[in-house]
């Protein structure tokens, strides 16, 4: 991958530095109040915000129904977790079974055994929504390209929106929760992200990955170079799925959510964080990710902002969209990927020519 | 004798009523370079999508290497030992030299995903192999000074050859050219044809080229068929059509 | 029986209705290819706009006379253009001067909706009722013939006027168009009011029998489904975005009148059932052109 | 990660910040949530007044008595959390953040399931006044009542309104019974299912609708109740659906009696200057407390809040009211701050003297056992139905 070629040795301690730093605040984090569940945000969006770039910044196509597929993660893992601490429950007895689960915030942990239930959780709801993914990409990708594509996607997790509505169990109208028996730490959340930055990177540097970005770029041309088109795209669709279903998961142990917020409006968050942050560009929707969170839950609480603007969030919201993509239609990042070159030019500026050259392009 | 690589059969197809080409036939040999011409609006580019695979023929056949291939997709044809070049260049331009050139090695891979994933000795070993190959490529064609450069950074000429080693990294045993030479001048045009001539030996593909320039296409080419309106007006060597009546009234008219 | 001709003569009026909001979908996105999901909030900002003014004409001289309406939906329509100009001015147009891709185009009009929205609710966030002009029948039947005249209107003035037809220039090929001397920029601005006039028009029909609404009506009660009309019928295609809008009024009032059977709750699964049933079939709507890619 | 490493200094400073918090102890410090804007901010601005009027009136009379120490009540912040599940879960950290002792919200159930998910971790005592939704306190399926042993409310809950308007239902003589209920709403589902579980349980037939948060014109829902012809319309929703719904269903012909839940007080202010109204009449909804009830508790709440507010209070301000006076009983109860003793003086004690409550109660499973009211309309008036 284009990120890890251009990544020498210096830029690779700085991201380890600054995973280990974000480690330490995760950890000491649960000393505070507001700053968890902020954390917590921030690394599930961006999960789920990196998911939807694989289909739109990578594949090319464009998806508006990513929050459907949040929707099934989240469900599932709601419904499995419910399954599980019944169960167990029964075998446990009621006091010990809690003692495990219930991560208090003020000093507390998770027990590891919670741990073990959250992260299986996640992957067995990950899964089902993988499946549910590949479904809807053999159906739609084949057939549909371009606005129409991404109107079927969105119609398509409407759809979900809808079924989980109208069962009590799926969600109902206010949704299912397990956050009251078991929530889970910026930490582990931490962990998913560069878990999943990881698997992205190995990824996309394979065949298929090299395949996804030739059907970006030309579909016509991939196929007439042996690339299946259709097959790649439900691979990348799948893959994408995927993703969103670890970040619904995860977002269950995080905060309750009814099924309508995971309609369009979720779908278009997203949509909105991997443009903001450059279409194709992980650490961009990472940064996106930041921002958007801090805007929600940090810069809309805070005391010295106007209450006008506190109470009408969306106003901000739209003029700083508007203007970032009038004046930087390419995004935060553009096509590029994060590195740490800015922060060593702060230091040195003798360098200057060599430092551009690396990183500037 | 040598093996018939590409036939196709009295194939004829109807862009709504209209019938664009009709009842063409074609039969290329191992290592034969073959030129298909005719006026503009003729048909060529839809022979070649035919044979291909971007368009399926109304009606008639078309063998690859002995198998038909009539209903199969182009990605399935290219695993055959079809592969070929656009009019209008189409890379992949976002990527670098190298990896536009390895995406034609992927129908030789077959690791899993998993294997992708994780990074097994399969991944390196099959990646290895693909990037040797490219690279010997890319030598031949002159590119291996760019293997790093985004694509569309690429001039012209340099865009044009890198299609052709984008095409030759399939194996391919026959190679279609859609007019290579389209937009370049006559220094290039030459360089081109060294080219073309370059690649048939050292990678012993027939070649089947469709082109306006009748310099580079009487220079090079075996034989030469000529299609008007759809519909085949002449075969043979390039001076034999050169004193076609027919072929001098299709290009200029009664 | 009585119940299914019930359900299909409210369904008729509420999908007049749609279509006139899926034309304004439908020529925006047929000549700039961009989901105008500002367009929502056109509707809505005509909805209050007619609102606060036939409230405050129904204390004057004019009272509860048709003249109150008619003014108010004068007024809704300028208002609705000329916030339209101002968007397509300011926030479209730059973008398409720098040849920006489709899914720039596609956030900016969220952001431009992010702000027409947070402005109405920050006007008014309560619910509120629109003074009841005519009853549900006579509605019924206004809705009908002004979606019939609005269609026959815009499709001679599409096919026979001079305007008209550089309209579908620059839809089949704006650089082209331009070549041709057709002024793109005012081709376009014209389109996006003739959408916002119609999304006004539409709302003021949708309202004057006495419907409560709210400042998310575009957003929310009326929702996405006139873009779903336009989608349905055939992007960029007028008669295409009408039926659309029949079919999708139509199967939202019988789910409500069956709803005692249980299928209004399923309204949203059934619409968007038959959507995407109806696009894996014909790829560009019902009577959207097929558009092949040349190779 | 550019803006990444800006954002962790922003975050080491908000750490910073955050860490360094003491609690002192001069003032009980209550936190309260609701909605002060949006479509049901007529509820949030209503409990927001009692909640006030109860701590100046509490205050005025010297405070509360803590351990022989008269401590002043403070309302540190009503959040406004706009019915939103997010956003009260945010106000609860929040209030958490100012050190309140007891959190009096929120008011809607949405909000307040939002709220609790968060409150369980902290401890906090949290009194919802007006949450009516069965869950509340005592999760999904009817078992969390040890993880949210720290939830109580003032008002009485969904099911008991619906199983009690079933029962009314019933007693009145209903045959054939409709319910058009709100698909987005749990409030509206909880009264829906007790309404049904019960009418039918008394040989009543109900047929059930669902309509959307969508849907502002009823038109349509109403010809399958014409054309049934049914005797009663139970509409369990907030007041401003509500109104919409009766007043197309009177206009098109309905004879029949409505029926609702709490959710219909504000109805009556919905009734626009010169409209007619007089369908109300035959109209009849659950409630908490009847206003002009001639009880003197309620009289002398009235005379107050019409003093302070110049209005006569809706349940929705009564109950706001009264949760603060149950967080005073139980403080003196305990003669104690802390989390778990309050919780505790919770549980077991017991609490009188309330405005919504004639008789003393005490909380069972976070639920207080009181009687509901049936108020119907006359001359424009809410009166209580016999």
């Amino acid at each position: 991958m284009i990120w890890f070629k251009r990544m020498n040795k210096r830029n690779l301690i700085s991201t380890v530095v600054g995973v280990l730093v974000l480690t330490l605040i995760s950890i000491f984090s649960t000393k505070s109040y507001e700053l968890p569940k902020i954390l917590n945000l921030i690394f599930i969006y961006s999960i789920s915000a990196l998911a939807l770039n694989i289909v739109c910044g990578c594949l090319g196509e464009f998806v508006l129904g990513h929050g459907g597929f949040i929707l099934i993660g989240y469900t599932t893992a709601v419904i499995l977790m419910q399954q599980i601490s019944k169960l167990f429950t029964k075998s446990m007895g009621k006091v010990y079974f809690k003692e495990i689960l219930v991560y208090v915030v003020r000093g507390g942990e998770l027990h590891p055994m919670g741990y073990v239930f959250i992260i299986l959780t996640v992957i067995v709801a990950a899964l089902i929504t993988a499946i549910i993914g590949f479904v809807v990409g053999l159906i739609a990708l084949g057939r549909l390209k371009g606005d129409y594509l991404a109107i079927v996607t969105l119609g398509i997790s409407l759809i979900f929106v809808n079924v989980c509505k109208n069962f009590d169990s799926l969600g109902g109208g206010t949704g299912i929760s397990i956050t009251t028996t078991i929530s889970s730490t910026p930490l582990l959340n931490l962990a998913f992200l560069v878990a999943i930055l990881i698997l992205i990177l190995t990824f996309m540097g394979s065949r298929f990955g090299r395949n996804i970005l030739a059907c970006r770029d030309d579909n016509i041309a991939a196929e007439a170079c042996g690339v299946p088109v259709n097959k790649t795209k439900v691979i990348a669709f799948t893959f994408s799925s995927l993703l969103a279903g670890i970040g619904g998961a995860l977002l269950a142990f995080v905060q309750p959510q009814a099924p309508t917020a995971f309609g369009q409006d979720m779908s278009i968050l997203f949509l909105i964080i991997i443009v903001l942050g450059g279409l194709g560009s992980l650490t961009g929707s990472i940064i996106a990710a930041i921002l958007i969170v801090l805007y929600e839950n940090w810069f809309c609480v805070q005391s010295w902002v106007p209450e006008f603007f506190a109470n009408n969030p969306k106003i901000i919201y739209g003029i700083i969209l508007v203007l970032i993509m009038l004046f930087r239609s390419s995004g935060i990042l553009g096509k590029n990927e994060f590195t740490w070159n800015w922060f060593y030019k702060l230091f040195k500026k003798k360098d200057n020519k060599k430092e551009t050259l690396e990183g500037d392009k | 004798m040598a093996n018939t690589v590409l036939k196709a059969n009295n194939i004829s197809i109807v862009f709504g009523g209209l019938k664009a080409v009709d009842n063409f036939s074609i039969e290329i040999k191992e290592g034969e370079l073959v030129g298909l011409i005719g006026p503009n609006g003729a048909g060529k580019t839809t022979v070649f999508n035919m044979l291909t695979g971007v368009y399926v023929p109304t009606s008639g056949t078309v063998e690859l290497c002995g198998k038909d291939v009539t209903k199969l997709n182009p990605h399935k044809r290219v695993e055959l030992g079809i592969s070929r070049t656009f009019q209008n260049i189409r890379l992949f331009k976002r990527m670098s030299v190298l990896e536009n050139v390895k995406v034609s090695s992927n129908i030789h891979m077959n690791y899993s995903v998993f294997d992708g994933i994780f990074k097994t000795k399969k991944y390196y070993e099959q990646e290895d192999l693909a990037t040797e190959e490219a690279m010997e490529i890319l030598k031949v064609l002159g590119l291996e000074e760019y293997i790093n450069e985004e694509a569309q950074n690429l001039p012209y000429g340099k865009q044009r050859k890198l299609e052709i080693a984008r095409a030759l990294a399939s194996r391919p045993a026959i190679l279609c050219l859609d007019e290579p030479a389209a937009g370049m001048n006559p220094t290039e045009t030459e360089e081109l044809m060294e080219t073309i001539k370059i690649v048939r030996e050292k990678f012993n593909t027939a070649i089947l080229l469709i082109e306006h320039d009748m310099k580079l296409v009487m220079g090079i080419c075996e034989w030469i068929k000529v299609i008007s309106f759809g519909k085949e007006i002449a075969t043979g060597t390039p001076v034999e059509i050169r004193n076609n009546k027919e072929v001098i009234t299709a290009y200029l008219g009664e | 029986m009585n119940t299914l001709l019930e359900g299909l003569k409210q369904g008729l009026e509420l999908g007049s209705i749609f279509a006139l909001m899926a034309l304004g979908y439908s020529m925006v996105y047929g000549i700039v290819k961009m989901i105008n999901f500002a367009h929502s909030e056109f509707i809505t900002i005509g909805g209050f706009l007619a609102y606060f003014i036939t409230e405050s004409l129904l204390k004057s001289t004019f009272g509860n006379s048709i003249w109150s309406l008619l003014i108010a939906l004068v007024a809704a329509i300028i208002v609705c253009v000329i916030v339209a100009i101002i968007t397509e001015r300011f926030a479209y147009r730059p973008l398409r001067k720098k040849g920006s891709s489709r899914i720039t185009a596609l956030i900016t009009a969220i952001g431009v909706s992010y702000i027409f929205s947070g402005i109405m609710n920050a006007i008014e966030p309560e619910q509120l009722q629109f003074h009841k002009f005519v009853d549900k029948n006579t509605s019924f039947y206004i809705a009908i013939i002004t979606t019939a005249v609005l269609l026959a209107l815009l499709t001679f003035f599409v096919k026979k006027t001079k305007i008209g037809i550089a309209m579908r220039a620059v839809s089949e090929n704006e650089q082209a168009a331009k070549l041709m001397g057709i002024n793109n920029n005012f081709i376009i601005a014209l389109t996006f009011m003739i959408g916002s006039a119609l999304a006004a028009i539409g709302v003021v029909i949708y309202l004057l029998d006495g419907e409560c609404f709210t400042f998310e009506i575009g957003s929310v009660t009326i929702g996405l489904y006139p873009f779903v009309a336009a989608v349905i019928g055939g992007i960029g295609s007028l008669p295409g975005a009408v039926i659309g809008g029949f079919l999708i009024g139509i199967i939202r009032a019988i789910t409500q009148v069956y709803s005692n059977i249980g299928l209004s709750s399923w309204v949203d699964t059934i619409i968007y059932g038959i959507f995407v049933i109806i696009l894996l079939f014909k790829p560009s709507g019902l009577l959207g052109k097929d558009v092949r890619e040349k190779v | 990660m550019k803006k990444l490493f800006s954002l962790l200094v922003v975050l080491l400073l908000v750490c910073s910040v955050v860490g360094c918090k003491e609690k002192e102890a001069e003032t009980i410090k209550l936190g309260s949530s609701g909605p002060l804007s949006g479509s049901v901010s007529i509820y949030g601005l209503a409990v927001k007044e009692g909640v006030e009027l109860a701590v100046e009136e509490i205050n005025a009379a010297g405070g509360v008595d803590v351990d022989g120490k008269m401590m002043k009540l403070e309302l540190v912040d009503f959040v406004n959390d706009e019915a939103d599940a997010k956003k009260a879960a945010a106000a609860l950290t929040s209030l958490i953040s100012k050190d309140v002792d007891v959190v009096v919200g929120a008011v809607t159930s949405g909000a307040t399931e939002g709220l609790i998910a968060e409150a369980v971790k902290h401890g906090v005592p949290v009194i919802t006044p007006t949450g009516t939704a069965d869950k509340l306190t005592v999760g999904d399926n009817g078992d969390e009542r040890d993880v949210r042993y720290n939830v109580f409310r003032a008002c009485f809950y969904d099911s008991y309104q619906g199983k009690f308007m079933g029962q009314y239902a019933a007693d009145q003589g209903v045959k054939k019974a409709y319910v058009l209920y709100n698909n987005d709403e749990d409030y509206s589902k909880g009264l829906k299912d007790a309404f049904v579980e019960t009418a039918t349980a008394n040989n009543v037939n109900v047929v059930t609708a669902a309509y959307s948060k969508q849907d502002k014109d009823f038109n349509a829902f109403w010809v399958p109740i014409l054309e049934g012809g049914y005797d009663c319309v139970y509409v369990p929703d907030y007041y401003e659906n509500v109104y919409n719904i009766l007043k197309t269903g009177y206009a098109k012909g309905y004879e029949g009696v409505c029926y609702g839940g709490d959710g219909w007080d504000g109805v009556i202010k919905q009734v626009k200057e010169g409209e007619d109204a007089s369908f109300l009449e035959n109209c009849f909804y659950t409630n908490h407390y009847f206003g002009e009830s001639e009880s003197p508790a309620v009289k002398t709440f009235v005379e107050k809040y019409q003093a302070k507010y110049g209005s006569i209070p809706v349940s929705f301000a009564a109950l706001g009211y009264d949760a603060v006076y149950i967080a005073k009983q139980a403080i003196e109860a305990c003669d104690s701050l802390e989390y778990d003793a309050v919780v505790e003086a919770l549980t077991t004690g017991t609490f009188s003297g309330l405005v919504t409550s004639s008789t003393p109660f005490t909380f069972n499973n976070g639920n207080p056992e009181k009687a509901a009211v049936v108020i119907t309309f006359k001359d424009g008036k809410e009166v209580e139905a016999e």
